[in-house]
């Protein structure tokens, strides 16, 4: 059902916890399965040098949160700001049909925390955000 | 991947017994004639089933002509709700049902107010998941032609006070289904002894295969066939005998019946085991299901704070098969229709995880799920902003 | 009782195919698990069932998602019209059909008349059992939701002409069904070819077991389930996958397909021996069905004055199992409604036996029944007071 | 589905034939199936002495129709008009439910050839016939 990374990251998911004095911090709930992530970024010179998360929810919502937290750390925050739910998927060497919202999951709660992080830097925030 | 592999998901499904699959093999390349035809190779396979059906019958407590072959426990469930709903329309249009059903109940239900014009009510259920028999008075009006109440649930286990309610159904008139599947091989299914008029049992739950299934209908009940064709099974289930799988139900309900006295203490046993340990080892944990009035070999938790199917996850990559709830719902994201019905928050109700024990597993089996769940669990709410 | 064993009886059923038992073996007692099951041994038994589903998909030129198990050809045929009939109860209520068709469809077309107001056309055949295209288009009316015609017919062998008849459906946006089940094995079954929109197959006419079929639904036709509960099949058919017969039926069209050029051949020359023979040595004996547009094991006669089930038994005596017409009739004693149809008379049709061949037989078979026959055939005369 | 006795009077049916001349003379056609049966009896000093039949139809009335020839030949006329199709059933060791009507059959062939008979010799007939 689900791909070796998924289980990988399933299993050892990185990143785990809490920024106490976060730059940006986002919380979402599905309102397809009540899962729930929250995220934590610290921000330094445009880019995202720390990133943390809690995620409640299955496997593959566990592992959107890992791998997201992967690819956006030590990316500047243009370039993840970009970050979408297809390319966390993809990353993920794809999921389940049924499971699609688990990686939406995932790039709305980063999207929540850029937002945060950006009502605060609004001279930071892209054009197109 | 773990090369251990411990199978905790019977009320899923059971393996074939290997009594069962050698009981099958002969009517498959050797004696494989279909039982309509009238030569000898059609009437070898008649005998058989119409043997298998007496094995059947005489273990229900029922006569042969009451016992209806179908392909599977959602074939049967089925037939009895529609079959009783179409012959009856002229009659009443009212279904009493609860909220715990399978949904081949469930869905039939729903399907049969939406397209046929049936009301339904659904009777409530406590927080163990059990039925009030008085409600099911309560409920009966004059248009009622149906009460169809499980056994056992699939999910949580509870034991429904059916007999109770078969004699109200049998005082007032109105015909009775229970569906039990869950039941079959763990508990007595005397139809006269249930006042039950229907009765569901599915082959793969009591180690026969996926794919067959038993109606008891009794005798004078209206029934109007929902799968029409040849005159097989009295003309109220069209198609071709699935002769092997036929002979292997009976062979295993014979067999089940053999050992449940001895198996049943088994099962409770290890069952008790894995309750106490469950309960004493993770904090936050809770029995669901009614704690002494449930299945012999189920054992089913909330686990505050976490996702059942991630538990699930990390226990089948330990090399544990295990659900989250019934496996037809597997993979669905919505929390457990019997949970919510049994008064559970339906953020708890996700953290679900079912245990059903069988015939192969050991004391061995309950002792490395009692090592390593509690750090599953652990290590889930370590990372979950919904424990606290 | 004679040692020696001819069974020529493969319409009605055929021995499962020992490779494709061992297709299924490992399924029943080894990957058991539950196909809706999220753990491994859940995953394995998914792969299988969804393997299966592209096996047959790509033979019938289909989608994976177009493909729906079922219990049985039967149950098919049930879902095709019951399924189209309650989804499009909204837009009309007619549906044309055959009075050549298996009681799968016959008979519920009867009770969908009956019970749920539905309005059928018979349309005519011929002689030899032939449907004419042009009636089809005639019959179709503003109300008609669902035209079902079978592609062969299992008592007489005529094949019908679905193509044609499916491009008339296809011009006139009506629905098309056809039970090939007598098809299966013998004749290609592209789903675009014969522009059908549904099609019923039968597993244990192609060697694989009792208790499988399929039913090709094209995607976007309207179909109400008629077996609810959990969610497979896409929500069409609900029931836990039969995983060991989905694999076995799988690979019995597989082999079926691999093997159709030489063995259409190889019966088709043993049918014509066996065909000409009887014709030659056996007086006032009569071909039943088309003569050359018949499948290619299907040898069907009318044998004037005499009753078809003690040819049968004479037969079964000798050691040949055969066939009055369709199994699921016999033991009835009113006349074939095929033989009726096609104005054969009441009496005449009495006499009907059916020989159907498959894949053990030889020309030794032929012969010897060619040697016995017009014996039997005399013998019984002789005591008939309706020969003359 | 068929007892030996069928069976073996299905494959070796006795007294088949037609008597010419015969004393009684009964034909009988079932309305379920369309089955037909002739019989003919020959009767002497108040005795069966003779009989035959044809019969159309399946193994069990062609068995039934022997079996009845072999129960009333030989026989006193009374003892013959009493013999019912339960006996015929019976002698054959049981017939499956849906061929009860072929021994019915073959007494209402005997009944008929007895009726036969029994008008053209009024002084024989049996009170309760
Ligand atoms: C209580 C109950 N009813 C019905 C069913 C359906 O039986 P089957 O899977 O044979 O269709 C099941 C199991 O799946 C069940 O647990
Ligand atoms: C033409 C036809 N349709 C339907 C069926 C029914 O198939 P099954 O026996 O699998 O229910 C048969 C055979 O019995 C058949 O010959």
């Amino acid at each position: 059902m689900y791909s070796n990374i998924v289980i990988e990251h399933f299993t050892n998911p990185r990143n785990v916890g809490v920024i106490e004095d976060a730059d940006g911090y986002g919380k979402v709930e599905s309102s397809v399965c009540g899962d729930m992530m929250e995220l934590y970024i610290k921000v330094r010179d445009g880019k995202i040098v720390d990133v943390k998360y809690r995620t409640f929810g299955c496997a593959a919502a566990i592992a959107s949160s890992s791998i997201a937290s992967e690819m956006i750390k030590g990316q500047p925050i243009e370039v993840v700001a970009e970050l979408s739910d297809e390319k966390i998927t993809e990353a993920l060497g794809g999921l389940p049909e049924a499971k699609i919202h688990c990686s939406i999951l995932a790039a709305s709660a980063l999207r929540a925390a850029l937002e945060d992080y950006f009502s605060k830097h609004p001279e930071e925030r892209p054009e197109d955000f | 991947m773990a090369s251990r592999f411990i199978y905790l998901d019977h009320a899923a499904t059971t393996p074939v017994d290997p009594r069962v699959v050698e009981a099958m093999l002969p009517y498959f390349e050797e004696k494989f004639g279909n039982p309509s035809s009238i030569h000898r190779a059609g009437g070898e396979a008649r005998a058989a089933v119409e043997k298998a059906r007496q094995t059947v019958a005489e273990l229900l407590g029922a006569k042969p002509s009451e016992i209806i072959f179908t392909s599977c426990g959602t074939e049967s469930d089925n037939l009895a709700l529609r079959g009783v709903a179409f012959a009856l329309k002229g009659r009443g249009n009212h279904i009493i049902t609860t909220p715990i059903e399978h949904h081949a109940i469930g869905h039939t239900c729903e399907q049969l107010a939406k397209e046929f014009g049936m009301e339904i009510t659904y009777l409530p259920v406590d927080s163990f998941g059990l039925v009030d028999p008085d409600d099911v008075a309560r409920a009966i009006t004059e248009r009622t032609v149906l009460i169809s109440i499980m056994y056992a649930n699939n999910e949580v286990g509870t034991i429904e006070p059916i007999a109770e309610i078969g004699k109200i159904a049998r005082e007032k008139g109105i015909l009775f289904h229970t569906d039990a599947v869950q039941a079959g091989g763990h508990l007595p299914l005397n139809v006269d002894k249930l006042h039950v008029d229907l009765l569901s049992l599915s082959g793969h739950k009591f180690y026969a295969p996926k794919g067959v299934g038993i109606l008891y209908v009794r005798e004078g009940t209206p029934l109007l066939p929902i799968q029409t064709g040849g005159g097989q099974e009295r003309h109220l289930r069209a198609g071709t005998e699935n002769v092997p799988y036929i002979v292997g139900l009976a062979k295993a309900l014979q067999l089940a019946y053999e050992e449940m006295e001895s198996e049943v203490a088994r099962l409770r046993s290890l069952r008790d085991r894995l309750i106490q340990g469950v309960l004493e080892r993770i904090p936050d944990a809770q029995l669901t299901g009614h704690p002494t009035q449930r299945l012999p070999n189920n054992a089913s938790f909330v686990f505050k704070g976490i996702d059942g199917e991630a538990i699930l996850m990390q226990l089948d990559l330990a090399g544990v098969a295990a659900s989250t709830g019934s496996a037809c719902s597997s993979g669905e994201s919505t929390p457990s229709h019997v949970l919510l019905a049994m008064g559970i928050d339906p953020l708890l109700a996700r953290s679900s995880l079912r245990l059903t024990l069988g015939r192969r597993n050991t004391s061995e089996d309950v002792e490395f799920v009692l090592a390593i769940l509690p750090q599953i669990v652990e290590k889930l709410r370590a990372i979950s902003p919904a424990y606290t």
